[in-house]
C-alpha cells in the first residue's frame, strides 16, 4: 500500500473520528475531575446539540458552521439547565445516584430527539462532496473546519483553563476539590461554568460528527463509550489527556482494520480501555484514580 | 400484602385499557407490530403506514364479513425479544387480535412467534423477518413471511451482477441476521458462477466512520461494492463515505438499500453507478397500484420493505375475510387466497376480492412485492428487479432471474 | 455565660483574636469533643497537643467551620462564628492549611498561591513578595507542579497559599507530619517568621516535645476534652504532661 | 372472554417480571450489598442464554451444538459458566473503584455482544439459537404459560431466600460493612477482596440464571436481547428505583418498571397511529423521568434498605 494510500485512508480518518472523540471526552474528563462522577448523558447531549444545529440551520437558513456556535450557545443553557433540574440536588449524595439520573437524562434525550426531529437519517447539507488535494492528501472543506475547529476549541479552552481566574479556579476545583472550597471557590459558579463549557462541547462533537455523517437519534449513544475510553486513556481531569486518548482511540479504531475483522472494530475501545485500567488507570497523562 | 397491591394495580390499570377499547363482534382485529423504538427505528413507521394503507383500503371497500370494520392496533417490538414478545402478548390476549403482521426483526418473530403466536394458536406474517431461522419454526402452519429468505435475494443479485459484466466485487454487509444471511448467499452464488470477491467484511452499527473498512475492502482492487446494510442506517454513512473516496466504480445494494433516504442525502446526480435489487410482483401493475396508492395517502413507497408490508397486511384481510373470521381457518385460508389457481386480485382491489370470495369462487393475490406462493414453511419464493436512480425515484431495470 | 473550670487565660476575651468555648459536636451524631476551650492572642503562636484520638484536629476544624457545633461558641475578632460556612469564615479572616491534601498538585506554586489569593481583589503584589520572602526556596520553583516538590517545600507551598488572602489566624494541621527533623525545624521557624508578619497561629502537633518547646502557649487535650494549658515551658516542665508524652 | 385475556397477560407479565427480578435481586448482591457498580449486566445474562442454548438445543448444522441436555442441567451449566467467567473478570476488575469497575464492566459486556454476534460457530452469530425446549411446551397455551410462571416464581423464590440467608448470617454482615466502611474495609485487607470477588460470582450466577430462563422461555436467543439497554441500565433503573440494599425492593422495581413499560402502551394504543407512534418514543421519556422523580423524592428507591443503625426516614 503506497504511504499516501496510508495517510488518506486510514490516518486522516483515525484523526478526523479522534478529534470527534477528543471533543467529547474533554467535557466527559471535565465532569469526571470537577464533579467525579462518570456523565452517561454525554453521547445524547452531543446528539441534542447537533440536532439544535440542524434546527437553526433549518430555521435561519445560515450554514452549518454559523449555526454551530449558536447551537454551541443553545446546548450550553440546556446543560446548565439540566444541571440545575436533575443533577444539581443530588451532588451530596453518592455519586452513583448522579450517574443514574444522567442514564435517565439521556433516554429524555433521546426521546425528545425522536420526537421533534423524527428518526430518519438526515443531513445539515445534502449531497456529497469530494475531497481536494493538498500534497497529496485529500481533504474535504468540512474535514478542514473540523480540525481547524477542534485545534481552536483545545487552544481557548486550554487559554481559558491556563490563564483565566476562573479557569484556574476549575482546575483547582478538579484537583483538589475540598481545598479549593477552603480558598473561597464558590462551588456553584464552577459548576455553573462547567456545564456551560461541557455543552458547548458536547454540541461541536455532535455537530461535527453530523456533518461528517448523518443525524440521527442514536449518534451520541454509539459515541458515548469511545468517549469514556478516550478520557479514561488520557487520565481523568486531564483536557490534554482527553484529546490525546481521543485521537488515539479514533486512529485505533480506523487502523484496527488492518489486523481484525471490521465487525470487531466497536471492540478496539474497549479492549485499549479494559489494557489501560490495568497497566496504567491514571491514564497516559498521570489523571485521577477515582 | 405486596402481591395483592400489585396485582391489583395491573388490574385496574388492565381495566381502564378495556374500556377504551369496545369491541364488536363482527369486527376482526389484527395487529401490527413493528419495531419503532430501536435500531430499526427510521424504517418502522413507512411499513406500519404501508400496512395501514390496506387496512384503510379493506375498510372503504366494504370492511370484513357482513358490515364488519378491521381495527388494528399498533405495537412496539422494538427489534428485541423482551419487547416482541410483550407486544405480541398484548395484542393476542388484551386486545384479542386473531392475526399480527410482523414484527419486523428476526429476533423479535422468533420470540414472538415461538412464545406467543404459535401457542396461542394466532396467525403471524412478517413482512420483513429474513432470516432462515424462521422457516425452521415450529409453527403449526401458523408463520408466514411475505419477504422471501434472503437466500433468494442475494443468489439472484449474484446472477445479475455477474451478468452485467461486474466480475470482480467487493463485499460490505451490516452484522445482523439481514445482512449476514444476503452476504452469504450472494457469495456462495457469485463464486460458483465464476465471479471474484475481492474483499469481504461485515461492520457493526452506528459508527462514525467506514472509511478504513472501506479502504481495506478496495485494496483487492475490485470495482464494484455490494452493500448489504439499510439505506437509511449505517449503509448511508457507509455510500457516502465510499463515493466521496472513489473507492469504487459501481455500487449495488439490496432491498434494504433501495430507501428514498439514499437518494434525498446524497443526491441521484451522485448515484448514477448505484443499483439495488428489490422484490416485485410477476404483474408490474401490482407495484404500480400500490406505489399509486401509496403515495395518494402521503406515504413514501420508495421507503424500505413497504411493499411486503403492505402485502403482508393485505393478505392478513383476505384470509379473515375467507375464513370468515374463524381464526382455527385463518392459515388454511391464507395459503388458499394467496395461491394459485384463482381470480388475481391485485393490490387495492378489495372489493373485487371480497365479491369473489362470497361467490365462493378461488382468489389468487398479486402483491406489491411478489405473488406471495407460499411454500410448506410459509415462505416465498423471490421475484426481483433490478433498479437504477432515477429522478427522484427507482426505476427498475430488468427483471432478474 | 459558660466557662470552663480549666480557664485561667491571663486576659478578658476581647483581648484574644479567637476564643473557643466550650465547643462540644462532632461529624456525624457522636461527639468528639466534650467541651473544649482554646483561645488565641493576637500575635500569638498556640499548640495543640495530645495523645491520638484527643480531638486536636478536630477542634481546629471546629473553629473552621467543618463540624457540626452542638453547643459552646467561637468568637473571631469579636464577632461570633459559631455555624458559619468555612466560605464566610476564609473571608472573615481565617486560613485553614490541612494536614494532608493541602496543595493543588498539578498547579504550579504560582498558581497554588493565587487560588489562595482568590478572594482577594486588587494588587496582589505585596502578598506575592510576602510568600515569596518567607520561602525563598520557591521562587526558583514557581513554575513547578506542586506535587513534583518535596514534602517540606509542599508543606511551605501550603502556607504560602493560606497567606495570601492575609489572613488574621492561621490554623496549620499538623505542618510537620512525615518530615525529617530538618525540614521541622524550618517549618517551625517559618511558621516565626509568619507570626513575625502579624498574624496569629494555632497549630496542632504530633511533636508535643519540640512544638511546646517553640510555642508561645500550648493546651493539651485528650479524649475530647481540655487537659493542661499553659506557656510552653511550663508544660513541658509539668510532670504529668511529661509523662503524657514520654510514657512510662 | 376477555378476563382469560387478561389473565394470560398477567401471567406473561409476571413470567417476565420474574426473569426481571432475577437480574434484579443479582444486581443487588453486587451493587446493593457490595458496592460493586456492575454495568456489565447484560453480559452475564448472555453468558447464562447462550450455554443453555448450546447445551439443551436440537442439533444444528453451522454451529456448535445443540447437545440436547436436560433443561435442568442446561440451567446449571448457565449458572456455573456465568461464574467461571465472572471469576477472571471479577479478579481483574473489582480492583477498580465504582466509576471505573462500571465502564470496564460495560467494556466487557460489549466484547461479549461482539463475539457472540461474530463468531457463527459457537453462537449461531447474527441469527441466533432455535430450537431450545421449554419445560410444560407442549401444553396448551394457557397451562404451558402457567407453568413456565411457577417455574420462574420458583426460581425468584429461591433465590430470594437464598438471598436473605446469606444476608443475615455474618457474611452479609461483613459485606455491609465492607461496603458502607472504608476503614473497616482496609482493616479487613485480603478477605475483602476474596468477599467482594464471591458477591460478583454469586451474582453473575444469578444473571446467568435469567439468562437461561429468558431463553427457554422464548425457544431462541438472538443478538438483539442483549443490547445493553434493556438487558443492563433497565435493571439499573429497576434496582435504584425500587431501593437497592432491599431484596423486595429490587423485586418490586423490576414489577413496576416492566408494568408502567407494558401497561403505558396499552393506553397509548387507543390513540391515532401517528401519535401512537409518537407516544412510543415518549415512553422512553417517561422512564428517564419516573427516575428522575424517584431521585429526586425518593433516592433510596421505593423500599429503602433496612438499616438498624439509622432510623433516619425520608423527608
Amino acid at each position: 500500500m503506497a504511504i499516501i494510500d496510508f495517510i488518506n485512508f486510514y490516518i486522516v480518518p483515525g484523526l478526523l473520528l479522534g478529534s470527534i472523540y477528543a471533543v467529547g471526552a474533554i467535557g466527559i474528563t471535565m465532569v469526571f475531575g470537577i464533579l467525579r462522577f462518570a456523565h452517561f448523558a454525554h453521547g445524547d447531549m452531543a446528539t441534542m446539540g447537533a440536532f439544535i444545529a440542524l434546527a437553526v440551520v433549518g430555521l435561519f437558513g445560515v450554514t452549518p458552521w454559523t449555526a454551530l456556535p449558536i447551537a454551541m450557545v443553545l446546548t450550553a443553557i440546556l446543560a446548565v439547565g439540566i444541571d440545575r433540574t436533575f443533577y444539581d440536588y443530588l451532588r451530596k449524595r453518592p455519586a452513583i445516584l448522579t450517574v443514574m439520573a444522567s442514564l435517565g437524562v439521556a433516554l429524555m434525550l433521546r426521546s425528545l430527539v425522536q420526537v421533534i426531529w423524527g428518526v430518519d437519517p438526515q443531513t445539515y447539507q445534502r449531497g456529497i462532496v469530494r475531497p481536494d488535494t493538498y500534497f497529496g492528501i485529500l481533504l474535504r472543506p468540512r474535514e478542514l473546519y473540523t480540525f481547524l475547529s477542534v485545534i481552536v476549541i483545545v487552544v481557548a479552552l486550554t487559554i481559558f483553563l491556563r490563564a483565566s481566574k476562573w479557569g484556574k479556579a476549575m482546575r483547582a476545583m478538579s484537583d483538589n476539590p475540598d481545598l479549593a472550597r477552603l480558598s473561597g471557590v464558590d462551588n456553584r459558579m464552577v459548576t455553573l461554568l462547567l456545564w456551560t463549557i461541557v455543552g458547548a462541547l458536547c454540541a461541536a462533537s455532535g455537530f461535527m460528527l453530523a456533518i461528517n455523517t448523518e443525524l440521527t437519534p442514536m449518534m451520541g449513544w454509539f459515541l458515548l463509550l469511545p468517549m469514556f475510553a478516550a478520557a479514561i486513556l488520557g487520565g481523568v481531569g486531564r483536557v490534554e489527556g482527553a484529546v490525546l486518548g481521543g485521537l488515539i482511540v479514533g486512529m485505533v479504531e480506523e487502523l484496527s482494520v488492518l489486523v481484525m475483522p471490521g465487525q470487531y472494530k466497536a471492540a478496539t475501545a474497549f479492549v485499549i480501555l479494559l489494557l489501560i485500567l490495568l497497566v496504567r488507570p491514571r491514564g497516559l497523562l498521570n489523571g485521577k484514580v477515582l | 400484602m405486596k402481591l395483592k397491591t400489585t396485582a391489583g394495580l395491573i388490574a385496574s390499570l388492565l381495566g381502564a385499557a378495556l374500556i377504551a377499547a369496545p369491541a364488536q363482534a363482527q369486527d376482526a382485529r389484527i395487529a401490527l407490530l413493528g419495531g419503532i423504538s430501536g435500531p430499526i427505528a427510521a424504517m418502522a413507521p413507512p411499513m406500519i403506514a404501508a400496512s395501514e394503507l390496506a387496512v384503510k383500503q379493506v375498510n372503504e371497500q366494504g370492511g370484513i364479513g357482513n358490515g364488519g370494520t378491521l381495527r388494528h392496533v399498533v405495537g412496539d417490538s422494538a427489534c428485541n425479544p423482551q419487547n416482541a414478545t410483550d407486544a405480541a402478548t398484548k395484542a393476542v390476549n388484551i386486545d384479542r387480535v386473531i392475526g399480527i403482521v410482523g414484527p419486523h426483526c428476526s429476533g423479535a418473530v422468533l420470540a414472538a412467534a415461538n412464545s406467543v403466536a404459535v401457542p396461542a394458536g394466532v396467525l403471524m406474517i412478517t413482512p420483513s423477518g429474513t432470516s432462515p431461522q424462521i422457516t425452521a419454526i415450529d409453527d403449526k402452519d401458523l408463520v408466514f413471511r411475505t419477504v422471501p429468505s434472503d437466500d433468494y435475494q442475494g443468489r439472484a443479485l449474484a446472477r445479475t451482477i455477474k451478468e452485467r459484466g461486474m466480475a470482480k466485487v467487493a463485499v460490505a454487509y451490516l452484522n445482523n441476521d439481514y445482512g449476514k444471511g444476503l452476504a452469504e448467499s450472494f457469495k456462495a452464488e457469485f463464486e460458483a458462477l465464476g465471479g471474484e470477491i475481492a474483499g469481504y467484511s461485515a461492520h457493526e452499527d452506528g459508527k462514525a466512520s467506514y472509511r478504513s473498512d472501506l479502504a481495506q475492502l478496495a485494496r483487492g482492487g475490485a470495482d464494484t461494492l455490494v452493500i448489504f446494510d439499510y439505506g437509511d442506517g449505517t449503509g448511508l454513512t457507509l455510500l457516502r463515505q465510499a463515493l466521496e473516496n472513489n473507492f469504487f466504480t459501481n455500487y449495488v445494494g439490496a432491498d434494504g438499500m433501495k430507501s428514498d433516504a439514499v437518494i434525498r442525502e446524497l443526491g441521484a446526480d451522485n448515484l448514477e453507478t448505484f443499483f439495488t435489487s428489490a422484490p416485485v410482483g410477476e404483474a408490474s401493475e401490482s407495484l404500480e397500484n400500490f406505489r399509486a396508492a401509496f403515495s395518494a395517502a402521503g406515504g413514501n413507497p420508495d421507503a424500505i420493505f413497504t411493499t411486503t408490508a403492505y402485502d403482508a397486511a393485505f393478505l392478513m384481510a383476505l384470509a379473515i375475510e375467507k375464513a370468515g373470521g374463524d381464526r382455527a381457518k385463518l392459515s388454511e385460508s391464507l395459503r388458499a387466497v394467496a395461491s394459485a389457481p384463482g381470480e388475481p386480485i391485485l393490490p387495492g382491489e378489495w372489493a373485487k376480492a371480497k365479491q369473489l370470495i362470497a361467490e365462493g369462487k378461488d382468489i389468487d393475490y398479486k402483491g406489491a412485492a411478489g405473488d406471495h406462493e407460499f411454500n410448506q414453511a410459509g415462505d416465498v419464493a423471490g421475484n426481483y428487479a433490478f433498479f437504477k436512480v432515477s429522478g427522484d425515484t427507482y426505476e427498475a431495470i430488468a427483471d432478474m432471474k | 455565660m459558660s466557662h470552663s473550670p480549666m480557664s485561667v487565660s491571663p486576659a478578658t476575651a476581647d483581648d484574644f483574636v479567637l476564643a473557643m468555648e466550650n465547643v462540644r459536636g462532632g461529624y456525624g451524631d457522636a461527639d468528639i469533643l466534650q467541651g473544649v476551650t482554646i483561645k488565641v492572642a493576637p500575635r500569638e503562636i498556640v499548640v495543640i497537643v495530645g495523645p491520638n484520638g484527643a480531638g486536636k484536629s478536630t477542634a481546629m476544624k471546629a473553629v473552621f467551620g467543618l463540624l457540626i457545633v452542638r453547643g459552646g461558641t467561637v468568637v473571631f475578632d469579636g464577632e461570633d462564628i459559631t455555624g458559619w460556612a468555612p466560605n464566610r469564615i476564609v473571608k472573615r479572616g481565617i486560613c485553614y492549611v490541612p494536614q494532608v491534601e493541602n496543595v493543588f498538585r498539578e498547579m504550579t506554586v504560582h498558581e497554588n498561591f493565587e487560588m489562595g489569593a482568590f478572594l482577594r481583589k486588587g494588587d496582589l503584589t505585596a502578598a506575592y513578595d510576602r510568600v515569596y520572602q518567607l520561602f525563598p526556596d520557591l521562587k526558583a520553583k514557581r513554575k513547578t507542579p506542586a506535587g513534583d516538590l518535596s514534602g517540606g517545600q509542599r508543606q511551605m507551598v501550603a502556607m504560602g497559599r493560606a497567606l495570601m488572602l492575609d489572613p488574621k489566624l492561621l490554623l496549620l494541621d499538623e505542618p510537620t507530619a512525615g518530615l525529617s527533623p530538618k525540614y521541622m525545624e524550618q517549618i517551625f521557624q517559618i511558621t516565626r517568621d509568619v507570626r513575625d508578619t502579624g498574624v496569629s497561629i494555632m497549630l496542632v502537633e504530633q511533636h508535643a516535645k519540640q512544638a511546646l518547646a517553640f510555642c508561645d502557649r500550648g493546651y493539651v487535650l485528650a479524649t475530647g476534652a481540655n487537659r493542661h494549658e499553659g506557656t510552653g515551658a511550663a508544660l513541658l516542665a509539668d510532670q504529668e504532661v511529661a509523662h503524657m508524652f514520654l510514657g512510662g | 372472554m376477555e378476563l382469560i385475556g387478561l389473565a394470560n397477560y398477567a401471567i406473561f407479565m409476571g413470567i417476565l417480571i420474574g426473569i426481571y427480578a432475577l437480574l434484579s435481586l443479582a444486581l443487588n448482591i453486587q451493587w446493593g450489598f457490595t458496592g460493586l457498580f456492575n454495568a456489565g449486566v447484560a453480559g452475564f445474562f448472555a453468558i447464562g442464554a447462550y450455554t443453555s442454548a448450546i447445551l439443551t438445543s436440537t442439533p444444528a448444522l453451522n454451529r456448535m451444538g445443540g447437545f440436547e441436555w436436560p433443561i435442568l442441567l442446561g440451567w446449571a451449566a448457565a449458572m456455573l459458566v456465568a461464574a467461571m467467567i465472572a471469576w477472571p473478570i471479577g479478579k481483574i476488575c473489582l480492583r477498580f473503584r465504582s466509576d471505573y469497575l462500571a465502564i470496564a464492566t460495560i467494556g466487557v459486556a460489549e466484547i461479549f455482544r461482539l463475539i457472540i454476534k461474530s463468531e457463527d460457530w459457537l453462537t449461531g452469530g447474527s441469527r441466533g439459537i432455535t430450537g431450545i425446549p421449554r419445560p410444560f411446551g407442549d401444553l396448551p397455551y394457557v397451562q404451558s404459560q402457567l407453568a413456565y410462571l411457577a417455574l420462574v416464581v420458583i426460581a425468584v423464590l429461591v433465590v430470594y431466600l437464598l438471598v436473605e440467608r446469606q444476608l443475615k448470617a455474618p457474611w452479609g454482615r461483613m459485606m455491609r460493612a465492607i461496603r458502607d466502611n472504608e476503614a473497616a474495609a482496609a482493616a479487613m485487607g485480603k478477605q475483602v477482596e476474596a468477599r467482594r470477588l464471591q458477591a460478583f460470582i454469586f451474582g453473575s450466577a444469578i444473571m446467568g440464571l435469567a439468562g437461561a430462563l429468558f431463553v427457554h422461555f422464548n425457544r431462541s436467543i438472538t443478538p438483539e436481547a442483549i443490547d445493553p439497554m434493556i438487558a443492563t441500565f433497565l435493571i439499573w433503573i429497576m434496582l435504584i428505583l425500587g431501593g437497592s440494599g432491599n431484596n423486595r425492593g429490587a423485586i418490586l422495581g423490576a414489577a413496576v418498571i416492566w408494568i408502567i413499560w407494558s401497561v403505558s402502551e396499552l393506553l397509548t394504543d387507543r390513540l391515532p397511529t401517528e401519535v401512537a407512534i409518537q407516544a412510543k418514543y415518549i415512553r422512553i421519556f417517561i422512564i428517564g423521568l419516573m427516575l428522575q422523580l424517584v431521585l429526586r423524592f425518593r433516592p433510596e428507591g421505593i423500599l429503602p434498605e433496612e438499616r438498624k443503625r439509622n432510623p433516619v426516614g425520608p423527608g
